[in-house]
């Protein structure tokens, strides 16, 4: 008789065992297959590497900085380092929506808490979600938390579900047909495509010009937006941390005045400086025939080092930062930061030189 | 809610997981009536109303014919001494008149709810067209699943009425067999007397079952992820322009066509019986292979089974035994031969049984053409038969392997060519576009990049046609062996279970959903 | 214990599941059989059944026209452009990560925007920059309060600053000023 | 019961309706078949049947139908 059950255990144990093991082989080929399909944006549109680099980064941060193309393109951080010991990352992405750099905010807190953050405003004239693949460069690369949930239910576009975010391979799955080399060069590791967050070009083409900018309705910058914005404030002063509003000095798209006169408001009531770099093209430096990649829209290596510069010299003057170039270990660190930013920036030039247009950055990189 | 979405997977996955953890074995069926009314209420709370005043009518009327009938058997049986032969004729005619009458006002009501919101605007469409001033429509809710379930209270209130089945006395009971929620989507239409066998009978936990189910699923998702909701962008294509794309496109249209009906029907229907297997419920097949059909007879006894019963068991016999009838085909022997007079009153049943499938199909005439399409071919073949006879006398092809092949290969090309009233919803276009097969010759056409420029690509294509290779591997294994691939695999369970993997990680990767891909509905749910 | 906590989470998520996608329902069967799609069950019926219309042409959308050409929002840019001919200064400005190029022509007194969208330019918007041009309802900048009302009614939405009013995927705006018009605009809305 | 056969054999020549109790299950006897048989029933025993009594177990095998058609005539 017990003969028997012990039989019958093993069977069960035999079946059970087995269906554990399908489930663990369907888990384990779900999650390879994920990492196969999802986009690496590793060449040409590297912009959705960014978000996820900041986890990367050891060195701590007093300074961040928030916002779209205007700040991770127009910014070098190695620049701030170099010039004034300022230890910076840049949590920028591709359209990088108000709310989105508040959760950013929110997300980057559970790692450090900054003295200082920066953000420039632009983003403040979109008050809904705007595109599916900028809301995916910006928010795939967050770690999962609440955070990062609300952050996706706020940025979603109305044919967007949360699923999708969960997993990114009901989303990407008929990417199968269209894998690059790339897709599967970087299944499990990235390389690092900015220098704390400051995504670096070294060609050249000039400003000339810009359309009139068209008239508005309404100039009214949205609630949703503005709303966010207050939040934003209120988590930097919850965290004691100095907050900065700052319009890039590049022109298109176009800033309006009546958005400036809204955010100079805003910054009066909440007692927060304002500063729109727009106005102040000329004491940066900014010669706009040699420091920008694609006539003006934004800065390049040039642009970026003397925007910094500038930035630099406002950050050190009125907040209490460390000198991090006298702090051995984190200066170590970021002579690592700085030998990459001299490859990258060397790698570029050589590429112009012999090419006359970079080959593996923007647009000529991207595989299709 | 479409088998396809999201919701519904995770629906069933917590209904089996609290069916099997939290539920005591003999109530399992309560809380599938409440999984079956929740489905009903999300999908819109207006359709419980509908089917609750359905089941209500069939539940009310079946007690009351029941009784009745109890009533007055045993009536008679008490005055059987006293009373003379024609006296208790007399009684049972009057008695019977009563029952039928109360069918009557049941299938009146059942069949009336149907008939004003599914047929209303058909109707009114088809005045429109005689007519020079247009009447307006008339917005009603076509309530889910409606064909379905009417079509299972009507066969439970017939067979209650003749006494076969005994009539459900716990109305939630009778409104489970009634909203059963898998079969809402698009079928089976199941009978009382089998579906009640297994739906309320204390379930316990059948690894094996489950494991049937499960993989039945998943079976049911792959052909109608990867092949059926694939190939549909193609075919939107293809009927969508159809000046454009004639002749030899109208063949790869029947071909496509076929593969996706096919894919998504069966499909669906594997993911009703699936979940319902795994749920400890047998539910009757719809398909029995119906592409290995040999003649077209034998095609509608093995496609949508489940439909091709009702309308025999409950239209075409009824019709054809009913005194009128028999007397008329007395009549028609005498006055027309026996030979003609013999059929005159089995094609006249069959051409109401056909009709009233087109008109079930679908709202609209190119069904109702698509209907009497199969009734003149099921015609045309029974008259030809003694020719056939004739002929296989003479040469002794028939029961040949290759005999059987072509046989099987004409039967799917005329069943695929009758189908073309569905891909173009049109009469007058499906006649012009078959024609055109005959004359417009651009084969080269289609494999010149054509087929590139419909929606998919080469790998689309592709994934496709090794799907199709797969079906067609697993349905002949069941046409050669007679039993199911999954009755081998579980046997080598390792395998079973690799099986299931792999078509679990296909269907991820290989399905045509989400963005990029059209969300398609089972083309046979609307019926 | 366990058990009830556990089935209240995975009630939870059924509700959730069911509420969060309930738009699902809302997408429009793609059916073969279209004569069912209209009157598909589960869904109201009452629209007559119609045959094959395509949505890809921007039927329902304003259309401004130019010395003879007509320029719909949203439309394909790229034969319009054409045939306005070579006279235009040209401006063109990638988005972050290319996800699409703005491309703006400057004709004189018009300006035409495009956009793209996998690989294909369309129609963005349409800047009337002086008072040589009309609206093809006769609208010009200069034009007043009550013209624009005349020609366009009342359904619109008022901003801050002028008005706007929409026709299908497209709106046409114009800034007021003392009750003349200063500014009009003709915009595509790009679907996300 | 040998016209009953009788009746059968003039549509199937092929089947031996002796043995056969597979009739239904086997697909021997379609709903035609089965039609056929219910008019010539009519006919010769002078037996109507109703079409409840039109189910597999009726006719499966010439047996069953005979079974049939003395109930339906007692009755």
């Amino acid at each position: 008789m017990k003969k028997i059950t012990n039989n019958d255990n093993l069977i069960k144990l035999y079946y059970i065992g087995f269906a554990l093991l399908g489930v663990a082989a369907a888990a384990v080929g779900i999650w390879y297959l994920q990492k196969l399909l999802v986009p690496k944006y590793q060449r040409g549109v590297v912009e959705g590497s960014m978000i996820a680099e900041y986890y990367q980064s050891e060195e701590p941060h007093e300074v961040l900085f928030l916002g779209d193309c205007e700040v991770y393109e127009n910014i070098s951080t190695v620049a701030l380092y170099r010039d004034y010991g300022i230890s910076s990352y840049i949590r920028g992405s591709a359209q990088q929506l108000t709310w989105q750099s508040y959760y950013l905010l929110e997300d980057t807190l559970r790692y450090e808490t900054p003295d200082v953050v920066v953000f420039n405003v632009l983003a403040l004239k979109y008050g809904e979600p705007q595109s599916e693949s900028y809301n995916r460069m910006t928010l795939d690369g967050m770690a999962w938390s609440l955070t990062k949930w609300n952050a996706i239910e706020a940025s979603m576009t109305e044919d967007e579900h949360v699923i999708d975010y969960v997993f990114p391979i009901l989303r990407y799955h008929s990417r199968w047909s269209e894998l690059t080399a790339t897709d599967r060069e970087y299944v499990f590791d990235r390389d690092r495509v900015t220098v704390n967050g400051y995504y670096m070009r070294t060609d050249v083409m000039p400003e000339a010009g810009f359309p009139d900018p068209t008239p508005l309705t309404d100039y009214t910058l949205p609630e949703t937006s503005m709303e966010y914005l207050s939040r934003i404030v209120e988590l930097c002063r919850e965290n004691n941390i100095e907050l900065v509003l700052i319009k890039a000095p590049t022109l298109y798209p176009h800033w309006y005045e009546q958005w400036d006169e809204q955010v100079r408001a805003f910054a009066d009531r909440n007692n927060v400086p304002y500063i729109n770099y727009i106005y102040l093209r000329d004491d940066i430096g900014l010669d706009m025939s040699t420091d920008t990649y694609d006539a003006g829209l934004h800065l390049n290596l040039s642009g970026a080092e003397k925007f910094a510069d500038y930035i630099g010299d406002y950050l050190v003057s009125h907040y209490n930062l460390t000198d991090f170039r006298s702090v051995p270990e984190v200066a170590s660190m970021w002579e690592n930061d700085i030998v990459f930013y001299d490859q990258l920036r060397d790698a570029q030039n050589a590429e112009l030189a012999e090419y006359g247009q970079l080959q593996s950055w923007g647009a000529n990189a991207i595989e299709n | 809610m479409l088998f396809t979405s999201l919701p519904f997977v995770l629906f069933v996955a917590v209904l089996v997981v609290v069916y099997y953890a939290f539920v005591p074995h003999n109530e399992r069926w309560g809380l599938l009536l409440i999984a079956s009314l929740a489905f009903y209420f999300f999908a819109d709370p207006k359709y419980l109303i509908f089917i609750s005043v359905t089941a209500l009518t069939a539940y009310i009327f079946a007690i009351l014919t029941e009784d009745y009938n109890s009533k007055r058997k045993a009536y008679l049986k008490e005055h059987k001494a006293e009373w003379d032969a024609d006296y208790k004729k007399r009684y049972k005619t009057v008695t019977t008149r009563v029952t039928r009458l109360l069918l009557f006002f049941a299938l009146l009501i059942c069949l009336g709810i149907i008939a004003v919101t599914k047929y209303t605007n058909f109707v009114i469409e088809t005045i429109n067209s005689m007519r020079s001033e247009p009447l307006s429509f008339v917005n009603v809710i076509v309530p889910m699943g409606i064909s379905f379930y009417t079509f299972q209270t009507v066969s439970y209130s017939i067979d209650v009425a003749r006494g076969t089945v005994k009539a459900q006395r716990n109305f939630w009971k009778f409104l489970l067999f009634v909203s059963f929620f898998p079969q809402l989507v698009q079928g089976p239409i199941s009978r009382y007397g089998d579906l009640s066998q297994t739906l309320y009978e204390p379930k316990n936990f059948d690894f094996r079952g489950v494991s049937y189910g499960f993989l039945r699923i998943l079976w049911g998702y792959f052909k109608k992820l990867v092949v059926a909701d694939r190939l549909v962008i193609a075919l939107k294509t293809l009927t969508g322009s159809p000046d454009e794309y004639k002749g030899a496109f109208v063949f790869v249209v029947m071909m496509l066509y076929a593969a996706q009906l096919y894919c998504d029907f069966t499909g669906g229907i594997d993911i009703t019986i699936g979940i319902a297997q795994m749920l400890g419920i047998t539910v009757k097949e719809n398909f029995d292979l119906p592409y290995f059909s040999k003649n077209i007879k034998e095609y509608w006894n093995r496609w949508h089974i489940t439909m091709g019963t009702w309308f025999t068991d409950y239209i075409f016999y009824p019709l054809s035994v009913s005194p009128t009838m028999l007397k008329l085909s007395k009549w028609s022997r005498q006055h027309l031969g026996n030979e003609v007079g013999k059929r005159v009153t089995v094609y006249i049943s069959c051409f109401a049984v056909w009709l009233a499938t087109g008109i079930w199909h679908g709202a609209a005439w190119h069904f109702v053409v698509w209907g009497l399409m199969n009734f003149v071919v099921i015609m045309a073949s029974q008259e030809l038969e003694p020719l056939y006879a004739k002929f296989h006398g003479k040469f002794s092809f028939k029961g040949r392997h290759w005999y059987s092949a072509f046989e099987i290969l004409r039967t799917f090309l005329l069943m695929s060519s009758l189908k073309l009233f569905d891909c173009y919803r049109n009469v007058g276009l499906t006649f012009k576009m078959f024609g055109s097969m005959f004359t417009t010759f651009n084969i080269g056409k289609v494999f010149g990049g054509s087929l590139l420029e419909l929606g998919l690509t080469r790998g689309d294509y592709m994934v496709a046609f090794l799907a199709i290779i797969a079906v067609f591997l697993v349905s002949l294994y069941k046409y050669l062996r007679g039993v199911n691939l999954r009755e081998f695999l579980f046997d080598k369970y390792p395998l079973f279970v690799l099986s299931c993997v792999v078509l679990f990680l296909c269907i991820v990767v290989f399905g045509a959903y989400g963005t990029g891909f059209d969300a398609s509905q089972f083309i046979y749910n609307q019926f | 214990m366990n058990k009830k906590i556990m089935s209240l989470v995975l009630a939870g998520t059924m509700l959730f599941a069911l509420a969060s996608c309930s738009s699902d329902e809302d997408t429009a069967p793609v059916v073969l059989s279209g004569g069912q799609a209209s009157q598909a069950e589960g869904q109201a019926a009452g629209e007559s059944v119609s045959e094959g219309t395509d949505a890809t042409s921007s039927s329902d959308a304003y259309v401004f026209t130019y010395n003879g050409i007509d320029i719909p929002m949203n439309a394909p840019a790229d034969d319009i452009i054409a045939a306005l001919g070579d006279g235009y200064q040209y401006f063109e400005a990638p988005s972050c990560a290319y996800e699409g190029m703005d491309k703006v022509y400057t004709y004189g007194s018009v300006v035409v925007r495009s956009y793209t969208r996998d690989g294909v330019d369309y129609i963005a918007a349409v800047e009337l920059k002086d008072d040589t041009v009309s609206t093809p309802e006769g609208i010009r900048i200069g034009s007043t309060d009550e013209e624009v009302t005349a020609a366009y009614g009342t359904e619109r939405s008022e901003g801050v600053a002028g008005y706007e009013y929409t026709m299908g995927d497209s709106y046409l705006s114009f800034v007021m000023e003392n009750g003349k018009v200063t500014a009009i605009t003709y915009t595509a809305i790009v679907a996300a | 019961m040998d016209e009953l056969i009788e009746i059968l054999k003039d549509l199937h020549s092929d089947v031996d309706f002796e043995t056969c109790t597979t009739l239904i299950d086997d697909k021997i006897l379609d709903s035609f078949d089965i039609v056929s048989i219910v008019s010539e029933v009519d006919d010769k025993f002078d037996v109507a049947i109703p079409a409840k009594e039109l189910i597999p177990e009726n006719f499966n095998s010439a047996k069953a139908l005979w079974d049939l058609i003395t109930r339906l005539s007692e009755d």
